[in-house]
């Protein structure tokens, strides 16, 4: 039993009856309709960027295995559509949603997957370690809480430098247990920095469930011991997400410091795509009716067309704009060059330090 | 439970994986020594391999899962040891002991020395090198040299599964903090080492160095993988009448000297293969050691092949460069001799 | 201002009316009194021998600086005594006060002082670096925070021992801001450790304030993001101390799990003695007024008198044992050997380990 | 303020301090460049003595003090970086590096490279080595060998104070993370350097040695107080007609290979004074590099001086011995001459 199930069971069923409603204040008018847009195409570009590396790893194109942000889309995009392009963020190892929804083209991440010149990273960090510093991605961490802290320092800069910027940290219910957070979380409400710490938790931290890591229900409950809100939206639902998010943003924005944003969501998929794990830890049948119980870009979907934000044409070509962009992305990453040999010894430092060292 | 009974096979005809090398030396002495534990993240679903039946078999008290903290992890193996537990603690990729490091060095280590011999530390943690896969920069660490600066811990790099097993038993049998770091290239090595003993008194003392190929012309010594480069390097130069001794330390702290000391001492040349960074690598410690106190023997340069000073890149393009090879070895050994 | 200082004030004027009054159930009869006498003992041992060292100190015997424990006698003392000698318990830097209080004896840690043989960890630690096993006391730790896993690990070995034994663990309000803490009360939590975190809030991590360090006016409140009790009493009082922590330590006697007390309390002196700060960073007048108005010792006898649990007589006597007590620690720290040159090779690893090195 | 002022005298009459140096080197390069900023524990009560004005000068929202939580300050100062500020920050002392040693190897040092040259990280972190003092185990630690293993960071060990101010200003300057690691027995050693030089453009570039004392007969490679004990050494050994070059590296990454080379090269011997640890030390580095690269002109073994390979005791009794001493550097240079 999955305690994170319960609590879409009311929203998933609400949709399901499909029938027409009035939109809320954030989707009506021709603006509400752009952030539809927005949101729903972020949405189909984590999703079919991550199918399109599904494909690619059973083709055998993908060096190292990928973690996937499928079913969790509507978390990672309704977080990030709260910030602006000039926001900071990081994440984690699950690491393709955070800067694809942050804005970064999808063709030079694909090409940092394939390990390409052309990547976003010149093909040095992988999927685990896209950053797109261009759209204020400053990172991805394959070590679990380590990139916790360049978030808050991004939003000490900010703050120091006055520029209005605020920083989204990315962390799983896994990392919730690691200590930079705590030391994180005490300085950011300590000195009140434009820090938004936003928890995925998607119930798991591989097998481990969070009954088994966290000593708390809800990882938001540690949001009052560092003087900070904290609360818990259903991550299933894009514009929830987007709500709290935005207004965690605002208020650092404001000045009045971070808050802590957790969102309930699923992973549909194993924690690396393809990995084995030689004992079960989650019932697969459960995990199976999640496509068609909690999806979240099915259930935004849905509930576009019942709210009539957007029709199901308009819909169809957004998918399928977002489908040939994949697929362009996919293509530029096959034909782009592999880096030459000489770049596994560049950006060891910066420019102009010269390591008087030949290796043997 | 089925491992414990295919290894009622057979030794001779039986061959030892390092994941099962791993899970027998644990069950073994789980079994021996009931303050024995296991502690690991993912460790109850097996994840890394190295962990099958152990929950069945001592239960949920002595089988648990972490927690992602490392640090306090091994604080707490520290304490639990202090107060007369035996913690084996998988901490899985070696890349994850940096946010330990302060519970390694300010407890592990120190705190038998600093209470004066009051405090006993019998923790054993298990860390793969797990590099060379395209895991890129943060999970294809080699951090053994930083602990070999660090006295009060020992270490061992196993390059085979045989050594693994008798020197995890060993080491979780010690009375000391012990770190072992596998090399992961060598998981799929089941085959490649001698036939699985079948004593459960299989003991590898700690301290150890086996020497892999005597030879008379020049001295290899290789650690993990970098054993393995070392004999294949010594196959290729025995078919030009190069005849090199090959040494596998398998233990770091406390290192062999004798045994690589002496060996140079009859070659004159040293050639040391360390899948570390170079700087100040294990590799160092060991060239430096041997041009100090073998001088008068030494003929030639002591060079090391060791990873570049660089990070580990992504691309499978870029990555496996940086590291020791077999043709590394062979220009090395020839560097030694001229 | 101290935001620490204004919470004893009704205590510290209640006290000093004076009146008879009936003893609390605690102090009641002759297990009260025994009791009365025990905690008043150890707080005299650790004031009066903390002064022997001051006096050690000025006299240039001490081969290093010590943090005293004066003015925090009754966090320190009120804790222990809660405790069984079989019990665990680790500390910090301010550290002569826990294994004193712990019941370990004074010759060997004012030898361990004096850096000699005799000492209690052979002259290898020192000050900051007290142990006796004996006592359960696993030692203090220089590097801020970095026992409180140790004492969780403890706590641990009890519980899968099934021993019974608790695990004590001292650290300070600075500490409070580590990661390491995070770590192990999430662990403690999770697994209901028989673990009490037990905090010395002085209100100043060396010259940085609580409000400076921490994001929340108690370290307490964090308990509750760990899933357990949290509490916080006025640390100048020593039996209010007992009894938080005695139901502490009932409670993960019992197996329900671990819980954090947090006491309010004072340093007297600087952050270690004779230290000189460049700055002043708290007003001198009011850290002197606290002799004559916070003093647990005082505190705590003048309330003994009130209560006639204890007569002056008594109390007089108690203070001239623990005197002679000290004075003789400081004799056979004095009289012992300095160890031999070569311990500073030995404890480096257990009995049987041979490093085949020797140094040049 | 009164530094400022006290700064304006003729340089010619003033000496350094260390802390005097640490301060002018903050002070001043704060001033140039308004993205310097300050952090560290007790900075404002100026405990350690370093930072006198700069709380008046800067404002509090460049000098920050911390709360304990080493990790999270050193990846803050990481992101912080990143994001555009110049980080100083102030670790006190070096034993406290552990707590955050994840933070410096799996962003400071690694950031730059896995996401491809985007992430630039001018961040200083300074440390004091705080040995020989009777702190004990816990605050002894001379750690930079760890460090010297990773690539991505560059390491200071300045031995005088216009050398720690020139490096620190460099190093503030430096785009790449440094790390400067302050011998706190030097810093009661005023007036022992070269005159305080007036220049607000001192800069000592980070990768150049230092000769202290040109010779012939044998190089003395000292690092820290090092450096010192191998000047006094080299003074001892003059008397008795032996001609010692002793080299202070000043920098330990990027090292300056060409000027210890070719010093040894010349000399044939080789001598190095480390107060780290033995094993895997900088004294090992430098050693198996000299033999590696050097081997044709050596002309006996490379000796180490280094701290012994135990924890730091108590004990006014036990601990000075552990060191390195000027007698045992010159007991080495006799060993390398031999
Ligand atoms: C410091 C560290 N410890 C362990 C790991 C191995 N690991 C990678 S992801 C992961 C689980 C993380 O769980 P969570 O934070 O919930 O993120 P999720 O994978 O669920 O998105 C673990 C244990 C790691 N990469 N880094
Ligand atoms: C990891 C670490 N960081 C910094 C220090 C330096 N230091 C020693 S004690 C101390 C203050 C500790 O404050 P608190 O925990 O409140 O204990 P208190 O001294 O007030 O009893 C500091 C900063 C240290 N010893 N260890
Ligand atoms: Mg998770
Ligand atoms: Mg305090």
């Amino acid at each position: 039993m999955l305690t994170t199930a319960t609590h879409l069971d009311d929203r998933g069923q609400a949709m399901t009856d499909g029938t027409a409603a009035d939109p809320p204040p954030e989707l009506d008018g021709p603006d509400g309709a752009a952030l539809a847009r927005e949101l729903m195409r972020r949405m189909q570009r984590v999703r079919l960027f991550e199918e399109a590396t599904i494909a690619l790893f059973h083709a055998g194109e993908l060096p190292a295995m990928v973690h996937l942000s499928i079913g969790q889309e509507a978390a990672v995009v309704g977080a990030c559509l709260a910030t602006r392009t000039s926001d900071y963020m990081t994440g984690n190892h699950r690491s393709h949603g955070h800067p694809i929804a942050k804005g970064a083209r999808l063709d030079a991440l694909m090409a940092e997957l394939l390990g390409k010149a052309t990547g976003v990273c010149g093909g040095k960090g992988g999927s685990m370690h896209l950053a797109d510093f261009s759209v204020g991605s400053l990172g991805e961490s394959g070590i679990v809480g380590s990139a916790i802290p360049v978030a808050t320092g991004a939003g000490l800069a900010a703050q120091v430098r006055g520029t209005g910027q605020v920083a989204l940290c990315f962390f799983g219910d896994g990392a919730a247990s690691e200590g930079v957070l705590h030391e994180s979380m005490n300085m950011a409400g300590l000195w009140d920095l434009p820090v938004v710490y936003f928890c995925e938790n998607n119930g798991f931290a591989v097998s481990v469930t969070t009954e088994e890591s966290l000593s708390v229900p809800d990882v938001a409950m540690r949001a009052a011991g560092y003087g900070m809100p904290g609360v818990t939206v259903d991550g299933q639902d894009v514009l929830a997400v987007y709500c709290a998010t935005r207004e965690a943003v605002e208020r650092a924005r404001r000045g009045e410091g971070p808050s802590l944003v957790e969102a309930k969501t699923y992973r549909f998929h194993e924690h690396a795509y393809g990995l084995v794990l030689p004992r079960p830890y989650r019932d697969q049948a459960v995990v199976d009716s999640w496509f068609d119980t909690v999806d979240p870009i099915t259930l935004f979907h849905d509930r576009l067309l019942a709210e009539r934000v957007l029709t199901a044409g308009e819909l169809q070509a957004l998918r399928d704009e977002v489908g040939a962009e994949v697929e362009a992305a996919v293509e530029f990453a096959r034909r782009s060059p592999y880096p030459p040999p000489e770049a596994a010894w560049t950006d060891v430092y910066a420019p102009g330090h010269d390591p008087q060292e030949v290796s043997a | 439970m089925s491992a414990p009974a295919a290894r009622r096979k057979p030794a001779r005809a039986q061959q030892l994986g390092f994941l099962q090398a791993i899970n027998r030396a644990q069950h073994e002495e789980m079994t021996r020594d009931g303050s024995v534990v296991l502690m690991g993240q993912d460790l109850r679903a097996n994840v890394f391999g190295a962990a099958a039946g152990a929950l069945e078999a001592f239960g949920p008290s002595r089988v648990r899962d972490l927690p992602l903290a490392e640090a306090g992890s091994i604080g707490v193996a520290a304490g639990a040891a202090m107060a007369g537990l035996r913690p084996i603690v998988d901490l899985t990729v070696a890349s994850f002991v940096f946010g330990a490091m302060d519970q390694f060095v300010s407890q592990l280590a120190k705190a038998r020395y600093m209470f004066g011999g009051q405090a006993t530390l019998p923790v054993v943690v298990r860390a793969a090198l797990y590099y060379q896969g395209g895991t890129a920069g943060h999970h294809a660490d080699r951090p053994y040299p930083m602990f070999m600066n660090v006295p009060g811990l020992k270490i061992i790099v196993p390059s085979t599964a045989p050594d693994l097993l008798g020197l995890l038993k060993s080491a979780i049998r010690d009375d000391n903090p012990v770190l072992c770091f596998e090399d992961a290239n060598l998981w799929g090595r089941k085959g490649r080492g001698p036939a699985m003993p079948e004593d459960v008194e299989h003991l590898v003392p700690l301290g150890s160095a086996a020497v892999r190929r005597p030879g008379s012309d020049v001295t290899i010594v290789g650690i993990g993988l970098g054993s393995w480069l070392a004999q294949q390097a010594a196959e290729e130069l025995a078919a030009d009448g190069v005849d090199a001794e090959v040494i596998d330390p398998r233990t770091l702290v406390p290192m062999d000297w004798p045994t690589i000391l002496a060996s140079v001492r009859r070659t004159g040349r040293c050639v040391v293969v360390d899948p570390a960074n170079r700087t100040c690598s294990a590799a160092s410690e060991i060239a430096a050691r041997v041009v100090e106190d073998c001088f008068d023997a030494l003929r030639g340069p002591v060079v090391r092949v060791t990873t570049d000073d660089t990070h580990v890149p992504f691309s499978p393009a870029l990555e496996k460069q940086i590291y020791p090879t077999q043709a590394k070895v062979v220009a090395a050994v020839r560097r030694a001799l001229a």
